[in-house]
């Protein structure tokens, strides 16, 4: 078999997500020896401007040169997987989009008003080009990826996580935090694949890997934490952490903003 | 604990050999395939409705209804339609390549209880699958059964599932006193009408419910059995019902997701109240009867 | 039946021997208010005062995720994956969840019995404890408040010990191997197991009428009480998960790093999520929380097996997130 | 006229993030010098604003995926100083040991992934693991037992959530603590490894110069959190006065805005730590940084490899210690209580690139009402461009491409973490 031409890319974000692939200090040699690595600019300076089988990117697209490095990619590589929560929704740095416009994101940051960066709202790739698969993560599982690659590799495409973190968690037997010590979790609206990592370990879910698409009941999940005593805003910013970018987290801010009368801060 | 009977590992399945593929369409495939062990091929005793679990090693199974009729069933058809995850695996395969393979599960179509009766089988779209081997039965035991009538809706010609095949019964049928007759959906379909120039009495554009404007159905000591997309069953029910057909004289075959084809997965469950169902164990063939009395059924 | 005493001072050495008979699992303290089945080796380590365990006992019979076939594709093999030894002592299981085994028997092992389950269902020792009510018990209305059999020992406390009864050949081995441990029942045993059986008759608050549920259920199927609750419904699938009679599960499929060799794998499933009625293509049966609550009530309240399909243990209303009452719901749908 | 000449590095690669190097030579002057970032802005200060404090460690120890429990930590003193929370010692031993981890992980990656491969003449670790299976491997499992204390403390390898305002959400026991102890032990040779390499690699000079060195002052024993900071000046100076420190200004010689010390460049991280702090190491480190005393001069930059290595040892040795001094005490679940106060609070750790300091403003009910982080990146960037401006003027009369190789080595061996140093760096494109 001949092996499949690889390219390892990141936008704007933590770098997190290629350390989670690095991070398979077990494997990572093994796995490494299945690719022809033509570009993988953190661990190596070996670059050839070829086509790719499969292109994996990590980090939003905050620039218009990440815009323009994604239609590059996007030109070259056969099969697009995007890594990790910034790839796929715009990450935590769209934490304030429809809330704070961007420039004056600047001017809080950096005291100036000037776009010297050529800024764009992060959002995911999926907003400007087709994505073939999405790990979700922040950061991505080590676990999750491997076998998505494995499955790649077999010549499928992996089957993927489409139910909340609800059901790992029971799979668990974690008792809930929600329910036993009245804690924001999102557990129930965000897709699963952590293994429940967050109520494991006796902490609420803050949501890391996105909410399951057009099946979150934000709503509810709004009305289940208002009745624990939190305050709106509180649970708002709580779920605009790892969501901002997806339509019924967007309708709740909505929702809470005419309630509370606030208007976009601006 | 209740009586148990022990068989080997039931989610087990066995080493089958696709010995040939055939293309129907761009999106189905007939694959041939036959059984490594020879006593499987013994134990492997099925009727004309019946599926099997069909598996592509790390990709999962998917169930898929028998097509051909065998007495000795060393050779299973299958055909497939490349729409999920497990099926798109099994279209990469090649002849020669693996399938793993259990069953034969559900209750199929009763054969013995329609002998002696007409037979009314309508088929849409991939649907003629599982008829296909109800008809390869009937005609294997021509004298058990009275008039057969086919209805076969399709979209087009390029899509027409066994076309070889089907198109020998259009015109040759009535040797082996089978009345077939066919629809098709797109109106710019060429072949079809030169098919309707050839034979227009048997062959009808529009939805297979046209079909029965075609010829006269009756009711008397007929069964009705259909089997195509979920759409189709509520016009063609209605259209029997309208010719007195009574509910337990239609059967119908139903599609559900079926992980294990065994009544323990419990994905395959419908019904309400009074009457919940597998649709993998009970089925996948009800009579209408059955549908009446099960919400969401069809 | 066989009936005998285990006095309070036996019970640390019965608790002991039966060791042999494989790992004990027990009721533990898992957080504030929740318990778990986990192996114990001492007794001090149970709470036998437990209400509920987050997952139900199914556990040991159907793995929460569990490994069924290991797959080679080189060399064209499928190997079952079957533990060394499945034997286990699950000790102090309430009446409510030996009735929700009674009907996970039928479903795994009549025609066609899952081997898995079978094996380890074959292997176990189950020993029943009394339990008390509390807001959320309605198992007296389910039937399912006592356990007549489906047990190998259970245990009622009494003042100086426990009241015990045999329930099948393997618990009266148990015994007769531990003769000396017990005592036979005196007719003041006898009276005190009769008095604390009544007054835990008692203790139930919450009543569930059951009289016609499966046709109230039928009829209800165009009320406004699925929308109205599918709303509050997060869809997190818990209720199942926590369910002693869910029988649900998934399989998938998974490839080791050399391509070749991979595993199939099983895992409890839930109706309540979306793709537990799709099927490949995109057709799904159930698309909308709506449909997939009103299934799940439907099944619960069915006759599936030829028995209720549920036990009334409480767990799915203690554990949903959202708060929905599974009492309450019924209750609309009936008209109570 | 002289022509002029452009060096340019299009895109630094195995370093963590996007930048960019360009020289400008007119005949025998350096005329310009520019490490050009080109990460997108995230604006973390601006996404706190209004947010309560709760949430603030799992929103600002996703600045960055390498030094994320560095972050963590420091937005955690940050807010524990704000509202008067005073850590247990058990608390202190769990953070020093997950930073202790952190910055082995971060170092074994930085030596032999990013690093070395310069030294052996390769591409990348990939090709270097063809030639050196045995040494790559090894390397992997010492990063693999810095990942552990990730995986053990904070609860993963990136962005942790265990690690909290107050202590730790669940404590980890005594088994999970002597998995670490056990991998540690195992990874002790391994990391004496990375000395000797880089030792007999032998460290070229063509960046040799007088620096500054920044660190925080570690206490009593050498280490990475800390409240003084200590510069080779003689200064001295609590973290709250950071700002006298990391004095971002605009400087002739650079189009980016510079953190500078009364004026001048400074460094941070490693080689900094170990000549401020070296005094206080022990057990091994202390006779390896002896016995290299010598190399180990504050004029060459290109040292902090060196010095990397040498904490790796350390910070294998202490992470047994800490773990020792857990297991005599027993482990205990704590609680502590929170009361938000309106009030201001600056954090400081050292990350395994150097200084990073958060530093945030609360009101009454706890809310953001300001945020500012420095990381450590961003304070070498002065002496970064310093570094390359000396370099190439040294080198001007060789080829580009050995120029540019030259170059691409110095920003690496500071081991920058750009992603995560794009706040107050400003791009010229």
């Amino acid at each position: 078999m001949e092996r499949p031409k690889i390219g390892v890319f990141s936008l704007t974000g933590c770098g997190g997500d290629q350390l989670m692939i690095l991070n398979l200090e077990d494997v990572l040699l093994d796995l490494l020896s299945y690719f022809d690595i033509k570009d993988f600019q953190e661990i190596s300076s070996f670059k050839e401007d070829s086509d790719l089988d499969i292109a994996f990117v990590e980090g939003s697209v905050s620039t218009k040169q990440d815009l323009r490095k994604l239609k590059e990619i996007r030109a070259r590589c056969k099969m697009l997987i995007a890594i990790g929560n910034c790839a796929i929704s715009g990450g935590i740095q769209a934490m304030k989009n429809g809330q704070m416009e961007i420039l004056e994101r600047m001017k809080r940051v950096y005291g100036i008003e000037e776009d010297i960066y050529g800024v764009l709202e992060p959002k995911g790739l999926s907003a400007y080009v087709k994505v073939d698969l999405e790990i979700p993560g922040c950061p991505i599982e080590k676990e999750e990826t491997l076998r998505a690659i494995t499955s790649i590799l077999h010549g499928d495409m992996p089957d993927q996580f489409d139910y909340p973190v609800c059901v790992e968690c029971k799979l668990k037997e974690y008792p809930c935090v929600l329910i036993e010590k009245n804690l924001p979790c999102l557990g129930p609206i965000i897709v699963a694949g952590c293994g429940a990592r967050c109520p494991g370990l006796g902490l609420p879910c803050i949501g890391c890997r996105g909410p399951i698409k057009e099946e979150a009941n934000a709503a509810a999940e709004l009305e289940v934490l208002l009745s624990k005593g939190y305050d709106e805003e509180h649970i708002v910013n709580l779920m605009r952490i790892f969501c901002a970018n997806f339509g019924e987290i967007k309708k709740i801010t909505e929702i809470i903003r005419r309630r509370s009368g606030k208007g976009r801060q601006e | 604990m209740v009586r148990v009977e022990v068989i080997d590992n039931v989610l087990a399945p066995s080493p089958s050999r696709i010995i040939k593929i055939e293309k129907m369409t761009e999106i189905e495939r007939l694959f041939h395939v036959k059984f490594l062990s020879r006593d499987l091929v013994e134990r492997f005793v099925y009727r004309p409705g019946q599926f099997v679990e069909v598996g592509v090693t790390g990709v999962g199974e998917a169930p898929i209804s028998i097509c051909s009729w065998r007495e000795e069933p060393e050779i299973l058809e299958l055909c497939i339609r490349r729409v999920g995850r497990v099926t798109n695996a099994i279209h990469r395969l090649k002849e020669g390549d693996l399938l793993w393979i259990r069953g034969p599960y559900g209750n199929g179509f009763p054969m013995e209880e329609m002998e002696g009766s007409n037979l009314l089988l309508i088929a849409g779209g991939l649907g003629v699958a599982p008829l296909r081997a109800v008809l390869q039965y009937a005609l294997k035991n021509r004298e058990r059964y009275g008039e057969i009538t086919v209805f076969y809706g399709f979209k087009s010609y390029e899509l027409m599932l066994f076309r070889e095949e089907f198109l020998y019964l259009f015109r040759e049928g009535d040797e082996q006193k089978l009345r077939l007759y066919l629809s098709y959906e797109d109106q710019n379909d060429e072949k079809c009408k030169r098919l309707a120039e050839e034979r227009g009495e048997r062959i009808v554009q529009g939805v297979v419910t046209k079909l029965f404007e075609k010829t006269e159905i009756s009711p008397e000591n007929t069964y009705a059995i259909i089997c195509g997309p979920p759409i189709m069953y509520k016009f063609v029910v209605k259209e029997l019902i309208k010719r007195n057909f009574k509910p337990w004289q239609i059967y119908l075959t139903l599609e559900r997701r079926m992980r294990c084809g065994i009544g323990k997965c419990g994905h395959c469950i419908v019904g309400e109240g009074n009457s919940i169902k597998y649709v993998c164990k009970d089925g996948p063939v009800f009579t209408y009867w059955d549908a009446l009395n099960t919400k969401g059924m069809i | 039946m066989m009936y005998l005493k285990l006095p309070r001072e036996d019970f640390d050495a019965f608790f002991k021997n039966l060791q042999e008979y494989g790992k004990i699992y027990g009721p533990v303290k898992a957080g504030s208010s929740a318990y778990n089945f986990k192996e114990v080796t001492t007794l001090d380590e149970m709470d036998l005062s437990y209400n509920r365990t987050i997952v139900p006992p199914k556990k040991f019979f159907v793995g929460l995720k569990e490994k069924i076939f290991e797959f080679d594709e080189k060399r064209a093999e499928f190997r079952e994956v079957i533990e060394d030894d499945p034997r286990k002592v699950i000790f102090g299981i309430h009446s409510c969840d030996i009735h929700a085994l009674k009907l996970l028997d039928k479903i795994y092992l009549e025609d066609m019995a899952d081997k898995y389950y079978l094996e380890r269902r074959r292997n176990a020792i189950l020993i029943g404890i009394d339990c008390h009510p509390d807001e959320h018990c309605f198992c007296k209305s389910m039937g399912t408040s006592y356990a007549t059999d489906g047990f190998d020992l259970f245990l009622h406390e009494i003042s100086d010990g426990f009241f015990v009864r045999v329930g099948s050949m393997k618990g009266h081995e148990i015994v007769a191997k531990n003769k000396g441990l017990f005592d036979p029942v005196g007719s003041e045993d006898i009276e005190e197991f009769k008095r604390s059986q009544k007054k835990r008759l008692d203790e139930f608050k919450l009543e569930l009428n059951l009289s016609g549920l499966q046709d109230m259920l039928e009829l209800a199927h165009n009320s406004q009480i699925w929308d109205e609750y599918a709303e509050k419904c997060l869809g997190c699938g818990t209720c199942n998960l926590v369910c002693p009679t869910c029988r649900c599960y998934d399989v998938i499929d998974f490839v080791n790093l050399d391509i070749t060799t991979g595993e199939r794998v099983r895992r409890w499933d839930s109706c309540m999520l979306r793709r537990h009625g799709l099927v490949a293509g995109g057709l799904n049966f159930r698309p909308t929380r709506v449909e997939r609550l009103r299934n799940r009530f439907n099944c619960k309240g069915s006759l599936l097996e030829g028995m209720l399909n549920c036990v009334g243990c409480g767990r799915c209303t203690v554990y949903c997130p959202a708060g929905i009452d599974y009492v309450e719901v019924l209750r609309k749908i009936a008209g109570d | 006229m002289n022509r002029e000449r452009r060096i340019e590095i299009a895109e630094i690669t195995r370093v963590e993030g996007h930048g960019r190097v360009e020289v400008i030579i007119e005949g025998n002057r350096i005329r310009d010098v520019k490490m050009a970032i080109f990460e997108g802005p995230r604006f973390f200060e601006a996404l706190v604003e209004g947010v309560r404090y709760d949430i603030v460690p799992d929103i600002m120890r996703r600045i960055c995926g390498i030094c994320t429990a560095s972050h963590s930590l420091a937005s955690i003193r940050a807010i524990e100083k704000a509202f008067n929370i005073i850590p247990t010692k058990q608390t202190e031993l769990l953070r020093d040991l997950l930073i202790h981890g952190e910055v082995i992980e971060s170092h074994a990656l930085h030596l032999f992934m990013l690093a070395l491969p310069d030294y052996l003449g390769f591409p990348d670790v990939i090709r270097m693991a063809r030639k050196h299976p045995e040494m790559v491997k090894a390397a992997l499992m010492l990063k693999k037992a810095g990942n552990l204390v990730h995986n053990i403390v904070s609860g993963r390898e990136v962005h942790g959530m265990n690690d909290m305002i107050g202590g730790f959400s669940k404590v980890p026991n005594e088994e999970e603590l002597l998995k670490i102890r056990k991998a540690m032990e195992e990874s002790k040779r391994t990391a004496q490894l990375a000395v000797d390499l880089f030792v007999r690699a032998g460290t070229p000079k063509f960046v040799e110069s007088e620096n500054i060195l920044m660190a925080l002052d570690p206490g009593e024993k050498f280490g990475y959190i800390g409240d003084y900071v200590t510069i080779s000046t003689g200064d001295y100076y609590p973290v709250e006065e950071y700002e006298k420190l990391t004095n971002e200004k605009s400087v002739d010689y650079s189009h980016a805005r510079l953190s500078t010390y009364r004026g001048s460049p400074f460094m941070v991280g490693a080689l900094s730590r170990l000549l401020l702090n070296g005094k206080k190491l022990s057990g091994t480190a202390r006779e390896l940084f002896k016995e290299q005393k010598d190399l180990l001069t504050h004029r060459n930059s290109l040292m902090n490899n060196l010095a990397q290595s040498i904490e790796i040892v350390h910070c294998v040795e202490r992470c047994i210690e800490d773990i020792d001094a857990l297991l005599s005490t027993g482990l205990v679940d704590e609680v502590v209580e929170i009361e938000p106060r309106a009030r201001r609070g600056v954090g400081a750790v050292e990350a395994p690139r150097g200084v990073l300091y958060h530093d945030y403003t609360f009101d009454e009910d706890g809310r953001v009402v300001k945020a500012n982080v420095i990381t450590p990146t961003a304070q070498n960037m002065a002496n970064i461009e310093k570094d390359l401006r000396i370099a190439t003027q040294r080198l001007i009369n060789q080829p580009d491409e050995k120029i540019k190789r030259v170059l691409e080595q110095i920003v690496r061996a500071y081991d920058p973490c750009i992603s995560c140093s794009v706040h107050l760096m400003r791009i010229k494109s």
